[in-house]
């Protein structure tokens, strides 16, 4: 297991627990989200937005209900403990459909790699036109990111191979809301991302250390709030939200 | 006709000829063909071209044994612990397996094109992807109004391939929970071979309104429980972490003959 | 959020406006929002655009209110004994409704190309029919092949009004039997209007199998015990045909006016 | 009530029954049959043919269960009684889509105008490029007809109006197979429709004076056997068969 971003500086929390809570505050006027394959934070994000800042949020995820609010979280993001407790069903089809016409919210995407323009490759690193490293595939992101009214990217890793001045292969660019890293956060700006905030354990340096692109200064990411941290270790006893960091 | 189309897992893989496109169903790990798939690599099934949204194990398993010449999908990954889907990323890295990288929508939408009898259906235009590049996928002028409009070909597989949870002798094919593009892929294949955990003799009104596979387009059943593992076949069978270990674990050491043997069916 | 969406039949019928596109679910005289289109008549709506495969009651009705200017749709007619919808036809023959035929199918096409959000739908091409000519269908050379391809435009609804079994709180509606276009209009149209026999608090999982509609989309839902007649809802109540007899009977008078004020909802 | 055809031979059956028979006679070899709106003879045709001659034929309609066996024939042909007994589920779109795709094989129509090249009227009377009178729309017809297979036309009334040497308009054309009305059954020939036989009670001089095209010589059609009238009056007990004659 790699070392967790922020557990080192004994807060009560890290990089996990700060990126759920900042993606959960930039779910609260959202109406519909929707979360795909191996999300495990956004999945939690959604559920704490839910409970702290926006209980009318509709979500939306593979398993096919509407609005779930499953028991436990499962270690498997098309797993049925994710409709448990939905409020009506709806086909991943018919969630790409709803974004094609431009209903969709917002939409969690994340990338191996992600650029300064927010574009994301999953498809595959090429070094000379030739196929270096195969990658997963970029699921819906080619459709969702572009037609999502706003898509909350995220990334578990924050380092010079993944944040990247250009992408390899662009498996899908779009409608930007935010980059929510270990590190930081960025928004989009006049020229790309740019930083919105540093995370508590992190100075301006490593950020610039670990990001392929130029980042200017940022204040400190306001910290979760009491409140926030134990709904979210009550919404996730087993801490799946480390998966993605291991 | 009834009774006829119940027949062994052998017979049924029998039918899938070399060549052949195959839309496998379910999603990663979820009520999928794992050993109708274990079946294709015994039988020693080559220049497959698989169908899929987002899978994983049987996807790397015909990768490995050479079955699969193509992929056509959205996504090949397990998830969490496992990771990427080791065999089936070497196997396009050192070229034996072409992959025809889409997105999971543009799967669905070739789908549709066949399951509405039409050669191309209209999509969203993915914006800053290079997915459509990659693939070939060519613009119309838009009959209606302003611009170009992004098509997806038909997708139109010999044989829709589904581990679904009942079935009946006449081939009618019940699921319960999510469909994923099961149904769709039954309807734009030519023909749909089932594995089904029960066979039933009658339907009850719930699994009528849950039986979306009808008999008629179905050339084979087989009475196939824990058809879908390692992977799970709610509420029969949670996915077993263990077994996947298991596979990845023969088959990253080369004994994937050894792991087909013993896993069966 | 829960319960704001639950309104009066007039609330309801007051979000549509003049000029409106409404895409009517059901078919025939089969879970047909009938109590709704009669109180668009009262409150003397114009100018509407009805959407439907196959319908009467409702047709015959606004096209005799004047609250009809056009009419989408496949087939207007009753059955057998009833024959044709006279007020629907002679509006049409004197020039107060212009029907738009279509194959019942170029509807759905165009309610697909809606719900999908692209500007048209490929469809097989209608040979010999006079249909695609009538209605400006045009043609897109094949991307991928020779020749060309019918298409069918966009057709997206303002509003899709379905009347359904049961509904819940959120907007939540539940459709037992036959789905027909219900499910599909209500992806195509911009917002939905829900009429609805029954209110739940909760839902089995029988019922949100079917439950369809999601709510995030309804605008409205009405509690409406009877909300089909004289059509038909099953389980709860076949259809009439006195009742549809007395409609015909009371609209060939002229009486119009006077049945909607006695026939409520 | 019109007069029915054949009623007045006293020969035991009379037109509806012929017509069914006739019908049913021609599904012996199909695997699939469509039926849609207001098809009353069609609906009993099928029931016939599956119960003596094709027990494998798979009925769709539009209830939307694929092969049923209802317990009694409903005055609607959208009634839920004719998904009772079915085996599978399966939309109305869908079934269109399965013509569309080639997959249908037998499809029964009816028009208002049948044209010596089978093709029919459902969708208005037009004088001089005017309306005068407007009929019901063609339903899936326009689709179905030249998608399927084979269609099976039926008319429960053969007049000069009704079979016409041109339509008025063609709501659709296609893939006809036969047409069976209260007086014939007619098969497509090189020019056109042509007399494969005529009912035990019409002549041809009768037939030729109700048929606005010209035809030719043909045997008589074979009579019910009492078998397929016995098996008819069971499953058409309250004689829905005579509703298109009324």
């Amino acid at each position: 297991m790699r070392k967790i971003p922020g557990a080192g500086a004994r807060l009560g929390y890290a990089a996990p627990e700060l990126m759920v809570v900042v993606m959960a505050r930039l779910l609260s006027d959202a109406t519909t989200v929707f979360t795909g394959v191996a999300s495990y934070l956004p999945v939690l994000a959604v559920l704490l937005a839910r409970r702290l800042y926006n209980p009318d949020l509709v979500w939306l995820n593979i398993p096919g209900r509407v609005n779930p609010a499953p028991s436990r979280i499962p270690r498997s993001t098309v797993h049925p403990a994710l409709a448990e407790g939905g409020e009506a069903s709806l086909t991943l089809a018919e969630i790409f459909d709803l974004s094609a016409r431009g209903e969709l919210d917002v939409a969690f995407l994340s990338g191996v790699q992600v650029d300064r323009t927010g574009a994301i490759n999953l498809s595959r690193i090429e070094e000379g036109g030739q196929l270096k490293v195969q990658l997963t595939g970029g699921a819906g992101s080619a459709l969702i990111y572009p037609t999502a009214r706003r898509t909350l990217l995220w990334r578990a890793k924050h380092d010079t191979r993944s944040l990247v001045e250009r992408v390899s292969v662009a498996t899908a660019a779009g409608n930007i809301y935010r980059l929510v890293t270990p590190l930081a956060l960025f928004r989009p700006g006049k020229e790309g991302l740019e930083l919105e905030s540093i995370h508590p354990w992190a100075s301006l340096e490593e950020v610039r250390a670990a990001t392929g692109f130029p980042v200017g200064e940022a204040p400190t990411t306001p910290p979760p709030r009491p409140e926030e941290l134990r709904v979210l270790r009550e919404i996730d006893p087993e801490k799946l939200r480390e998966i993605e960091f291991s | 006709m009834a009774g006829k189309k119940l027949v062994s897992l052998d017979e049924a893989a029998s039918l899938v000829k070399d060549g052949d496109t195959l839309a496998l169903g379910g999603n990663l790990l979820y009520r999928i063909p794992a050993a109708f798939a274990r079946e294709l690599a015994r039988q020693g099934r080559r220049g497959l071209r698989l169908v899929k949204t987002a899978g994983n194990y049987e996807i790397d398993l015909l990768s490995r044994s050479g079955s699969a010449s193509s992929v056509v999908a959205g996504f090949v990954s397990f998830e969490a612990e496992f990771g990427l889907a080791p065999g089936f990323r070497r196997a396009v890295e050192e070229g034996r397996v072409s992959f025809e990288e889409n997105a999971c929508y543009t799967v669905i939408a070739g789908l549709r094109a066949a399951a509405y009898g039409v050669p191309f259906m209209p999509v969203a235009e993915l914006a800053g992807s290079r997915v459509p590049a990659d693939r070939g996928f060519r613009r119309v002028p838009n009959p209606y109004g302003e611009g170009e409009v992004l098509t997806v070909p038909a997708l139109i597989p010999d044989w829709a391939v589904l581990h679904v949870q009942k079935a009946d002798l006449r081939g009618n094919g019940v699921i319960h929970g999510p469909l994923f593009e099961d149904v769709l892929m039954a309807r734009a294949a030519r023909s749909v071979i089932l594995t089904a955990e029960e066979i039933l003799e009658e339907m009850d009104e719930g699994e009528l309104d849950r039986a979306l596979i009808p008999g008629f387009k179905v050339a084979a059943v087989v009475h196939l429980p824990g058809g879908g593992r390692p992977g799970a076949c709610p509420p029969y069978y949670e996915y077993s972490p263990v077994e996947v270990a298991e596979y990845l674990y023969a088959a990253e050491r080369g004994e994937l003959a050894a792991y087909l043997e013993k896993v069966r069916p």
